[in-house]
């Protein structure tokens, strides 16, 4: 397992390559990988936007992702996980997130990424500032069933 | 009792700080205690709290040497 | 959307990379990719596999890989569909499958991947000899409930 | 009527060959064409049946030219 927080533009790619390649050696018990990569859109609603800052609470995440990724690991008795979340200014097209998950059968790395994600955008104490065409602002979650300890 | 409290992202803009330091603290849960820190102000937005990096709800009771954090609802991803 | 049936070793990452820079511009407007890679395992079931041959039916492959992503394409409202599906001799960790979608959102990505993927093992006509140590042998459908048109 | 027949995977082994023409054929369906090709076997395995390329049932009724394809269930992916 492998969590990263990184403040700079990352290769999904060259990522994933270094992550098989060093902690999972490539083990030839892998039959599935499932991977989600979220990018940065230059739209969101009706609003163009041009960048976007991503704040984070240091320690609450890391501690929730690896949270999160364990779960799953013994949820689906995975191989391997990775999950890579980028924080500060972002440019349209930049990697956001990739969340990557390595199992014997498909099943289970795809439910796998699938809920990992679920749970990242639900729990981990990331937040989104959208510089658009009318402003500053705050992203707001678009699930309006998400988790809140109260409604002031 | 003695508790340091983080604010993120929009109550961050609210707040007009990042953290504090509050002193001289009753026993309180953490529902009271952001009352206590904005009943001067009108806040119709949703608040999440966090003690020592793991979610709780309002009625959780503070603890001397508590690291407290208000924040809205996350949108990582 | 992009179908590829290659007799060659493939590298996935640089075939997402080339997709996405060539077919779809880098587009703005993704938010979202979802990928799967089937690679393949040195073990099945009871066996020790060191090589495998697999063989399809040249036309037939390609008009149902083509059906299949562009149902999704559709149903998904998908910006892009890549397929890439290796025939011939294979040996361990060799990639053997390769699907990616892009969309504006998470959820008709990981969707249509997943979608693409179970259509495309119990539709497009290939098929898996294994090199073991107990002899060579025709890999069997994992799921009893697979489509068949009789049993004789 | 004239048709091409082709045979995968362990239907090919079988047979002992890829592909075969037959010639001066009566109208049937592709079900009594496999059952023809294979009256002397004794087999005990699957075969799905393809028309020009796309899936049919057995009772699916031969037309002069067809591309007819005798396979197993598919493990590919």
């Amino acid at each position: 397992m492998k969590i990263e927080i990184i403040d700079d533009k990352f290769d999904p790619w060259q990522s994933l390559v270094d992550y098989k390649k060093n902690e999972l050696q490539n083990d030839p018990k892998i039959g599935a990988s499932s991977i989600f990569l979220g990018t940065m859109r230059d739209f969101n609603e009706d609003y163009d936007v041009d960048a976007m800052h991503l704040e984070h609470y240091p320690g609450m995440t890391e501690k929730y992702l690896e949270n999160i990724v364990q779960t799953a690991i013994k949820k689906y008795k995975l191989i391997g996980g990775l999950v890579i979340h980028r924080v500060g200014l972002l440019e349209p097209t930049d990697p956001i997130v990739l969340v990557a998950t390595w199992s014997d059968h498909r099943d289970s790395s795809f439910s796998a990424t699938r809920d990992i994600m679920e749970s990242l955008k639900s729990e981990a104490p990331f937040w989104k500032k959208e510089s658009t065409d009318k402003g500053f602002r705050w992203v707001q979650p678009v699930d309006k069933t998400e988790s809140s300890n109260e409604i002031q | 009792m003695k508790v340091q409290v983080k604010y993120f992202a929009n109550i961050k803009d609210l707040m007009g700080k990042d953290t504090e330091d509050i002193k001289d603290m009753n026993s309180i849960t953490v529902g009271e205690l952001w009352l206590n820190l904005t009943k001067d102000m009108d806040i119709q937005i949703k608040v999440l709290y966090a003690v020592n990096q793991v979610y709780v709800s309002k009625d959780y009771k503070l603890n001397d040497g508590d690291e407290i954090a208000f924040f809205p609802p996350v949108t990582g991803g």
